[in-house]
C-alpha cells in the first residue's frame, strides 16, 4: 500500500487529495484566505484525518497552484498546467483539450494520452478572462455566486458586453440594470463574455476532441452551456472539477514517488 | 553556498565578452563626459546605423534616449520621469522609453540643467533630435512631442518598409535606395548648416567601412552558433550587441575585440564546448530580454536550456557586397535597407508576408535547429509585441516548434513575472519533448 | 418605395445600417469591389480602372474575438476590430484589398491580413513618414507600380484620361462634402454631427458617382432644413482618431452641444484636401495623399531644414488649420478624442492642447476603448466640460 | 452611496441622508428622498427644485435637472472653503480632481476607468482582508515600514496583499501601502491640474485618516477635509438648485420642466 498527496493552493480556494494506487481516497477543500502555509498544513491535517494515517505514510507529496511554493511539507512543486492535464487524463483518458477556469486566469491545455501537455495558452493578466469576472458581476447584482449559473440559464435574451474588462463590465452591468434589463440576461451576458474570451484562447491553439472543463468554472452550469454553445461542442465535466489539478498532482506524485521507491529497491 | 556557485556556472560565458562589454560601458561614459564639456550632442533613435556614421563624421556625440530609458529603469529613476510625463498629459499606455525621456526632458527644462538625480551622468542638452521613421511610430512622434521642452530641431531619417512582394517589383530596390540617398544627402546639408562646417567625406567613408567590417564579423560569430552544442548564449549576445548596433566609440577598437571573440567562439565549436553544461533544449528568444531578471537564464540553463539565437532586430543583416560603392551615403543606404529586407527572398518563398519582425524567426529557428522559443512581449512597446502571436502560430504550425509567451515591459520592470515564467517554462519542456517527436515524424531534420 | 428610389438621408441611414449591401449588389452585377484601410490608398486609381473602392472599417458593437488570436490586446482596438471582421468572413465579398503603412499596427495588420485571408489581389503602399521631395518621389514610384498591378489584376488599362476623369469626379465629391459641411456653419447647424457622420460612412461604402448623387439629394434635403438640430449653447469641434460609429457624437449631441465640425478621418480629413490636376496626374495625387492629408502619422517640420525650433511656430504649422476650422464654424470648444493605444494621436495631445490654450479655445481630451458601452463613463466628462464652458 | 441634502434659501441644511447605492438606483433615490423629507418635516411639493448629480443622476425620475458631480462638487467645496483652488474627491466609483478659480470650476481630471485609485479599491481589499472599511485608516497610522503594492489592478493587488500577509508582513504596513498606492495614483492624476493651495479632499475616502496622510505626502502640502466629506456633492447640487430657482423666479419663470411626482419609479420601465 502506498499513499500519495496532491496539494493545489489556488488564489481563492485550496484543494488537497490523497490517492492510493491511482484511486482517489480522500479530498478536502478550504478557502485559501491569507496564509498559504497555514491553509496547506490544515489541508494536510484534514486529509490525513479522513484516511486515519500518520503523515509518514504519505510516500510523496506534490504541491501546485498559485501558492504551491508555500507548502512546506511537499517533496516537489509542479506547474499547475501539467497537473491539470494529468488529472483530467486520469478521469477521462480520451480528453485532448481541457479548459481550466480558475479565479485568477483561464487556461486551455492540449494534451496527449497519459496527460502529457502538448500546448497550452493562458489568458492575459486580466480579471475579465477569469472566474473573477463572474464574481464581480455576481457581486454587483447581489446574487450568490453559486446561483448565477442556474439563473443565467433562464435568460432568453443575453446582453452583449461590449467591453473586455471586468471593471467596465461592472459599470455596464449597473447601467443595464438601470435600463431595466433582467439580471438573468445580464448574467447570461457575462457568461457569454467569458465564453468568448475562452474561445479566443482556443482559437490560438486549435481544437481536438474530446473536451473537458476543470477548475472552479466547471461548477458553473451557465458557463458550461455558454462555452458549449459558443464552440458547438460537448464538454465533459468531471464530478469534482475543482479537484482536477490536485488530483493530477497526486498522480504525478505516484509516478515520481514510485520511481524513487523502485530506485531504492534496486540500490 | 554550493548551489550559488553552481548557478554562476550554469552559463559558460565567453571570456572575450568582458572586455567588449567594458568598452561599450566606457563608450557611453565618454560620450556623456564629452557632451558635458560642450561638445555638440544629438539625441538619436537607434537607427541601424543609417545616421550614426554621419553624426560621427561630423563629430557629434550621440546619446540614445531609448537606451537611457533602460538605464533609468535599471537605476530606479524611471518612475519619477514616467510620473512627470503622465502628469503633463501624455497617455500612460505609450512607450515606456518615450515617457521616461519626456519626463526627463521636462525636468531638465524646469531645472535648466541635467537633473542631479539622473543616473550615469544623464543626457546633455542636445543640439539636434534625430528621429527615425522606421520601425515604430514612437520613434518620431516622441521627438516631435519633445518640442514642449527642447528647442532643438527634429530631423527624421527614413528607411523604407515595403511589403515582401512589393519589394521585388521592377525598380523598387533602386527607388528605395535612391530615396534614402537623397534624404541622407539632405540630412548632411542640414548638419553642415547646423554646425557651420563641412562634411569630411573621407572620414565618413572610413567610418562606414569600419562599421561594415564590425557587422560582418559579428555576423560570422553568430553563424558559428548554429553548431551543436551552441557555443554562445544569448546573454553574451546582449552584452556585446551594442558595439555593432550603434557603434558609438572607436570602431577600430571594437573590431579588434570582435576578432578575439570570433577566435574564442570558433575554438569552442571545434572543441564542442557549449554555452551550457548539458544542452538539452535549444531556444530562440524574441525581443528585448528582461534586463533586471537575467538570472532567469541561469535558472533555465540549469535545466539544460541554451539560448542559441535571438531577436532579428539586433542582429546584423545578411552580408551583401557594397565594397564597390563609392558614395558612402549609398553604401549606408544599401546596408541598412538590407537590414530590413534581407530575409524577404525566403519570406516570399515561404509565403510569409511579415518579412521582417516575424519571418526571420522562422528562418532562425530552422537554421539554428531550435526546440522552442521564449517570446517576451513588452507591454508598452507595441512594435515589439504586434507580431509575436503570428510568430508563435507560424513556428508551431510550420516548423512544429512550441513557444512560450512571458509578458514584461521595457520600463515597468514589475510586469515580468519570474515565478509564472518558470511555471510555464516547466510546461514548455513537456511540449518541446513532444514536438521533437512530431518533427521527426514529419521529416524535419532536427 | 424600392431601394433605389429612396433618397437622401433615408438612403444614408439605410447604407449606414448595412454598409456592405450596395457593394454586394455591385458584385452581383459583375463589378469588382476593392477594400482599403485608412486614407492612404489612392482611390482615384481604383476608380480609374473601374474598381469600386470600399473602406474597411471596424464595428464598435461587435465584440472582438477572432482577432485576439493574431494581434495582442494592447494595440489599437479599431484595427483589431477591422481585422476581426475580416477573420469572421464579413469582408469576404471584397475582390482584393489595398493597404498602406498608416501606422505600425496598421502595417503589421496589413501583412497579417494577407497571411491569413490571402485575398486574390493585395497591395501594400509603403507611405513615407516625411513629406520631403524625395519622399514624394518615392511614393510616386510606388504608385507607378501599383498602377501596373491594378492593370494586370483587372486586365484593363489605367489610362491617363481615365485617371484625370477620376480625379475630377473625386474633387467634385469633395466639393459637395464641403458644401454639406458649410450647412453646419449657421446656428443652429442644419444637420447634426451624428447625421453628417452617417453620410460620411455611406460615401465610403458606395462608388464615387453614386456618392455624388446621394450628396446632392442630402444637401437639398438639409437645406430645406426641417429636421435640423435645435440651437444649443455649445458648438464643438471633435478632433482625433477614427470615429466610424455615431455613438460618441450622438452621446455628445444628446447633451447641450452641437458638433459642427470634425478633424477625423471619416470626415473632414478624408474629404477636405483636393487633388490638383497636374500634367502628370500622379504628381497631384502624391501631393494630396502625402502632404495634403493631415493625419498625425506623418512627420512635418514647420520649415524644411530649420536649425532652431520654435515651439509655438511648430504648433502653428501643425495645427493652424484647426484654428481656421474653429473660426469658420464658430466653434467654442474642442473635444479631443482617441481610441486607447493609438500612439500617433496620443503623442499629439499635450501639444494640441497647448496650442488650443494658446489661442484661447477650451478643450478636453477623452480616451476610449472603441466600444459603445465603454463610452458611457465619458458622458460625465463631456457634460462637465460643457458646464465649464457654458 | 446615495446622498440627499435638503437646503433652505439661506443655505441652511435641514436634512442630510447617506445610504448605500445598489444596482437599483431608482428605487433607492425615491426611498432616501422620502426619508429626507421626513427628516426635514417637509412634503415633496414644498421643494422648489431637485438637482440630481453623480453616477446615477439619470436615474432620479423626479429631478428637475441633472448636473454632473464635477460641477456640483466644485460648488459644494467652494461653499465650505471659499479659498479652495484644488479639490480632490475620491468616491466608490471614481476619483476626481477639480481646479477652481474665483469659486468657479475651470478644469478637471477624472478616473472612472479602473477601480484602482477609487474607493472601490479599498473596499475590495478590505473585504479580502476581512476588515471593515472604517478600520483601515486607524490601522495604517500604526505602520512604521509600509510595503509597496506593485499591482495597480485591484484584482491583482488583492492577490498581492494576500501574498504579503502570508509572508508575515504586519497588517498595518500593508494597509499603509494600499493607502499610498491609491494616494499616489490620485495625486499623479491631479498633478495635471498644477496644484496650488488650498487643497480640499472630499468623498467617502476622505474619512480615512490613512489616505489623508498618504495624500499629504504625495501632494506635498496641507489638505483640508470637511466635516462631512461625503456630502459635498449633494450640498453643491442643492446650492445650484437654489441659484437656478432664484434666477428663474427673478425672470418670472419656473424651474420645473415637467410634471413632477414623487412616486416609486417602476424598476423595469423607463419612466419620464
Amino acid at each position: 500500500m502506498a499513499w500519495f498527496m496532491g496539494i493545489d493552493i489556488g488564489s481563492g480556494s485550496s484543494k488537497g487529495v490523497i490517492t492510493e494506487d491511482g484511486k482517489l481516497v480522500a479530498y478536502h477543500v478550504l478557502p485559501s484566505k491569507a496564509n498559504y502555509r497555514v491553509v496547506a498544513q490544515k489541508l494536510r491535517d484534514e486529509l490525513l484525518a479522513k484516511v486515519a494515517l500518520p503523515p509518514g505514510d504519505i510516500t510523496y507529496t506534490i504541491a501546485t497552484g498559485y501558492g504551491g511554493g508555500s507548502v512546506p511539507f511537499s517533496n516537489q512543486q509542479v506547474a499547475d498546467i501539467r497537473c491539470c492535464a494529468r488529472g483530467i487524463s486520469s478521469v477521462f483518458p480520451l480528453v485532448r483539450t481541457v479548459i481550466d477556469v480558475q479565479g485568477m486566469s483561464s487556461q486551455v491545455i492540449r494534451l496527449k494520452e497519459g496527460g502529457q501537455v502538448i500546448n497550452f495558452v493562458v489568458s492575459e493578466k486580466c480579471a475579465a478572462g477569469s472566474g473573477r469576472f463572474l464574481e464581480v458581476i455576481a457581486n454587483v447584482l447581489r446574487i450568490d455566486l453559486k446561483d448565477i449559473g442556474p439563473l443565467s440559464l433562464k435568460s432568453k435574451n443575453p446582453i452583449t458586453f461590449t467591453t473586455g474588462c471586468a471593471v467596465f463590465g461592472e459599470s455596464e452591468a449597473i447601467s443595464r440594470v438601470s435600463e431595466g434589463i433582467s439580471k438573468e440576461d445580464i448574467l447570461a451576458g457575462v457568461h457569454k463574455a467569458l465564453a468568448n474570451k475562452i474561445s479566443t484562447l482556443i482559437d490560438r491553439i486549435g481544437v481536438e476532441e474530446q473536451w473537458a472543463i476543470s477548475g472552479g468554472g466547471g461548477l458553473n452550469v451557465g458557463l458550461i452551456k455558454s462555452v458549449e454553445e459558443r464552440l458547438g461542442i460537448q464538454l465533459l465535466v468531471p464530478p469534482q472539477p475543482q479537484l482536477i489539478t490536485a488530483l493530477g498532482a497526486a498522480i504525478m506524485a505516484e509516478a515520481r514517488g514510485g520511481l524513487i521507491a523502485r530506485s531504492e529497491i534496486t540500490n | 553556498m554550493m548551489s550559488n556557485e553552481k548557478k554562476k556556472r550554469a552559463i559558460n560565458r565567453l571570456k572575450t565578452m568582458y572586455p567588449l562589454r567594458n568598452l561599450i560601458d566606457e563608450m557611453y561614459q565618454r560620450g556623456v563626459e564629452a557632451s558635458k564639456i560642450g561638445k555638440p550632442t544629438a539625441w538619436s533613435m537607434v537607427n541601424w546605423w543609417e545616421a550614426d556614421p554621419i553624426l560621427k563624421a561630423m563629430d557629434i556625440e550621440i546619446v540614445y534616449p531609448e537606451n537611457y530609458g533602460a538605464v533609468c529603469a535599471a537605476f530606479g529613476a524611471a518612475p519619477a520621469y514616467l510620473d512627470r510625463s503622465d502628469s503633463d498629459g501624455f497617455p500612460t499606455h505609450m512607450c515606456g522609453y518615450a515617457r521616461n525621456c519626456i519626463g526627463y526632458a521636462a525636468r531638465m527644462k524646469d531645472l535648466g540643467e541635467i537633473p542631479p538625480e539622473a543616473p550615469m551622468g544623464g543626457m546633455a542638452k542636445p543640439i539636434l533630435l534625430l528621429a527615425s521613421g522606421s520601425l515604430c511610430d514612437a520613434r518620431y512622434k516622441w521627438f516631435q512631442a519633445l518640442g514642449r521642452y527642447l528647442d532643438a530641431p527634429v530631423w527624421t531619417v527614413e528607411i523604407p518598409h515595403p511589403g515582401v512582394e512589393e519589394s521585388f517589383r521592377e525598380g523598387a530596390y533602386e527607388s528605395a535606395i535612391n530615396f534614402m540617398v537623397k534624404e541622407l544627402g539632405e540630412f548632411v546639408t542640414f548638419l553642415e548648416r547646423l554646425l557651420a562646417k563641412k562634411m569630411d567625406w573621407d572620414k565618413l567613408a572610413e567610418i562606414t567601412d569600419d562599421i561594415i567590417k564590425i557587422n560582418r564579423l559579428w555576423y560570422e560569430i553568430n553563424e558559428l552558433r548554429k553548431a551543436r552544442p551552441c557555443p554562445m548564449h544569448s546573454r553574451d549576445f546582449w552584452s556585446c550587441m551594442n558595439a555593432s548596433l550603434y557603434p558609438a566609440g572607436d570602431p577600430k577598437e571594437s573590431l579588434k575585440l570582435y576578432q578575439d571573440m570570433y577566435q574564442e567562439v570558433k575554438d569552442r565549436v571545434e572543441n564542442k564546448i557549449g554555452a551550457v553544461a548539458e544542452e538539452k533544449y535549444r531556444l530562440a528568444f524574441a525581443e528585448l530580454p528582461p534586463w533586471h531578471d537575467l538570472k532567469i537564464f541561469d535558472e533555465l540553463a540549469e535545466r539544460g536550456w541554451n539560448f542559441v539565437i535571438e531577436s532579428w532586430a539586433y542582429h546584423p543583416p545578411k552580408p551583401i557586397d557594397t565594397s564597390q560603392v563609392s558614395n558612402p551615403l549609398e553604401r549606408i543606404a544599401k546596408e541598412t535597407y538590407q537590414w530590413f529586407t534581407g530575409s524577404f527572398k525566403g519570406a516570399l518563398k515561404a509565403k510569409e508576408y511579415m518579412g521582417y519582425f516575424a519571418y526571420p524567426y522562422l528562418e532562425y529557428a530552422r537554421d539554428y535547429q531550435c526546440d522552442g522559443a521564449l517570446l517576451h512581449p513588452l507591454l508598452t512597446c507595441r512594435t515589439a509585441t504586434n507580431h509575436l502571436m503570428l510568430v508563435q502560430d507560424r513556428l508551431l504550425n510550420k516548423l512544429k516548434i512550441p513557444s512560450l509567451v512571458a509578458e514584461g515591459d521595457i520600463v515597468d520592470l514589475k510586469l515580468f513575472d519570474h515565478a509564472d515564467t518558470m511555471r510555464k517554462a516547466e510546461t514548455l519542456e513537456e511540449m518541446m519533448d513532444h514536438y521533437r517527436g512530431v518533427r521527426r515524424e514529419e521529416g524535419l531534420e532536427w | 418605395m424600392t431601394e433605389k428610389e429612396r433618397k437622401g438621408l433615408d438612403r444614408v441611414r439605410e447604407i449606414y445600417q448595412d454598409r456592405a449591401h450596395r457593394a454586394k449588389e455591385l458584385k452581383a452585377e459583375g463589378k469588382q469591389v476593392m477594400g482599403y484601410l485608412c486614407l492612404y490608398p489612392v482611390l482615384e486609381m481604383l476608380t480609374a480602372v473601374d474598381l469600386a473602392p470600399y473602406r474597411i472599417l471596424g464595428d464598435m458593437e461587435e465584440p472582438i474575438t477572432k482577432a485576439d488570436a493574431c494581434l495582442p490586446t494592447v494595440v489599437c482596438p479599431f484595427i483589431r476590430s477591422a481585422l476581426d471582421l475580416g477573420l469572421k468572413g464579413k469582408y469576404d465579398f471584397l475582390d482584393g484589398v489595398v493597404m498602406a503603412h498608416i501606422c505600425d499596427v496598421g502595417e503589421k495588420t496589413s501583412h497579417i491580413w494577407r497571411t491569413y485571408l490571402n485575398p486574390s489581389y493585395f497591395y501594400f503602399i509603403d507611405t513615407p513618414h516625411t513629406v520631403h521631395k524625395a519622399a514624394q518621389q518615392q511614393l510616386k514610384e510606388q504608385l507607378k507600380d501599383f498602377k501596373k498591378t491594378l492593370e494586370s489584376f483587372t486586365g484593363r488599362e489605367l489610362s491617363l484620361d481615365k485617371l484625370k476623369q477620376a480625379i475630377k469626379t473625386y474633387n467634385r465629391q469633395r466639393a459637395l462634402v464641403r458644401e454639406l459641411y458649410d450647412l453646419r456653419k449657421p446656428d443652429p447647424p442644419l444637420i447634426s454631427g451624428a447625421e453628417t457622420l452617417q453620410v460620411m460612412v455611406a460615401l465610403m461604402s458606395i462608388p464615387v458617382d453614386e456618392g455624388i448623387d446621394l450628396l446632392r439629394q442630402v444637401i437639398s434635403e438639409v437645406k430645406e432644413g426641417k429636421n435640423g438640430p435645435p440651437k444649443k449653447p455649445a458648438r464643438l469641434l471633435v478632433w482625433g482618431s477614427i470615429i466610424d460609429n455615431t455613438a460618441l457624437i450622438r452621446m455628445i449631441e444628446e447633451l447641450e452641444a452641437n458638433v459642427v465640425i470634425d478633424d477625423t478621418c471619416v470626415g473632414s480629413r478624408a474629404y477636405f484636401p483636393n487633388v490638383e490636376l497636374t500634367d502628370d496626374p500622379l504628381d497631384g495625387l502624391v501631393y494630396r495623399y502625402l502632404v495634403g492629408l493631415k493625419c498625425p502619422r506623418t512627420f512635418r517640420e514647420s520649415v524644411f531644414g530649420e536649425t532652431k525650433k520654435d515651439y509655438i511656430k511648430d504648433l502653428e504649422s501643425r495645427f493652424g488649420y484647426i484654428k481656421d476650422y474653429a473660426k469658420e464654424w464658430n466653434v467654442n470648444g474642442v473635444i479631443l478624442q482617441s481610441v486607447r493605444y493609438c500612439d500617433i494621436h496620443g503623442y499629439e495631445v499635450p501639444g494640441l492642447r497647448d496650442y488650443l490654450d494658446h489661442i484661447g479655445l477650451p478643450n478636453i481630451y477623452l480616451e476610449h476603448d472603441y466600444s459603445e458601452a465603454a463610452l458611457a463613463p465619458l458622458r460625465t466628462r463631456a457634460q462637465a466640460f460643457l458646464e465649464v464652458i457654458g | 452611496m446615495t446622498k440627499v441634502v435638503i437646503m433652505g434659501r439661506d443655505e441652511k441644511i435641514c436634512a442630510r441622508i447617506v445610504g448605500p447605492t445598489g444596482a437599483e438606483h431608482r428605487r433607492l433615490a425615491n426611498k432616501v428622498m422620502e426619508e429626507a423629507l421626513e427628516q426635514a418635516n417637509l412634503s415633496f411639493n414644498e421643494i422648489s427644485c431637485v438637482i440630481a448629480t453623480g453616477y446615477g443622476r439619470i436615474n432620479v425620475p423626479f429631478a428637475d435637472r441633472q448636473i454632473t458631480e464635477l460641477t456640483c462638487h466644485a460648488r459644494g467645496v467652494v461653499s465650505l472653503f471659499p479659498k479652495v483652488r484644488i479639490a480632490i474627491d475620491i468616491g466608490g466609483q471614481d476619483a476626481k480632481g477639480l481646479k477652481i478659480s474665483n469659486g468657479k470650476l475651470i478644469d478637471f481630471v477624472m478616473n472612472d476607468r479602473c477601480a484602482a485609485g477609487t474607493g472601490r479599491f479599498l473596499e475590495v481589499i478590505a473585504a479580502a482582508l476581512g476588515l471593515k472599511l472604517e478600520e483601515l485608516g486607524e490601522i495604517s497610522l500604526k505602520s512604521t515600514n509600509r510595503v509597496k503594492i506593485s499591482s495597480t489592478c485591484t484584482v491583482f493587488a488583492q492577490q498581492e496583499v494576500i501574498q504579503r500577509i502570508s509572508e508575515g508582513i504586519p497588517l498595518e504596513d500593508i494597509v499603509a501601502g494600499l493607502h499610498d498606492a491609491i494616494a499616489s495614483r490620485v495625486a499623479k492624476m491631479v498633478k495635471r491640474l498644477k496644484i496650488e493651495p488650498d487643497v480640499v479632499f472630499t468623498g467617502g475616502v476622505a474619512k480615512n485618516a490613512g489616505v489623508v496622510h498618504a495624500l499629504k505626502e504625495n501632494i506635498g502640502g496641507e489638505i483640508l477635509v470637511p466635516d462631512e466629506p461625503l456630502l459635498t456633492g449633494a450640498i453643491g447640487a442643492a446650492i445650484l438648485g437654489k441659484e437656478l430657482t432664484l434666477k428663474a423666479v427673478a425672470k418670472g419663470e419656473t424651474i420645473q420642466r415637467k410634471e413632477r411626482r414623487l412616486e416609486e419609479a417602476t424598476f423595469f420601465n423607463r419612466g419620464n
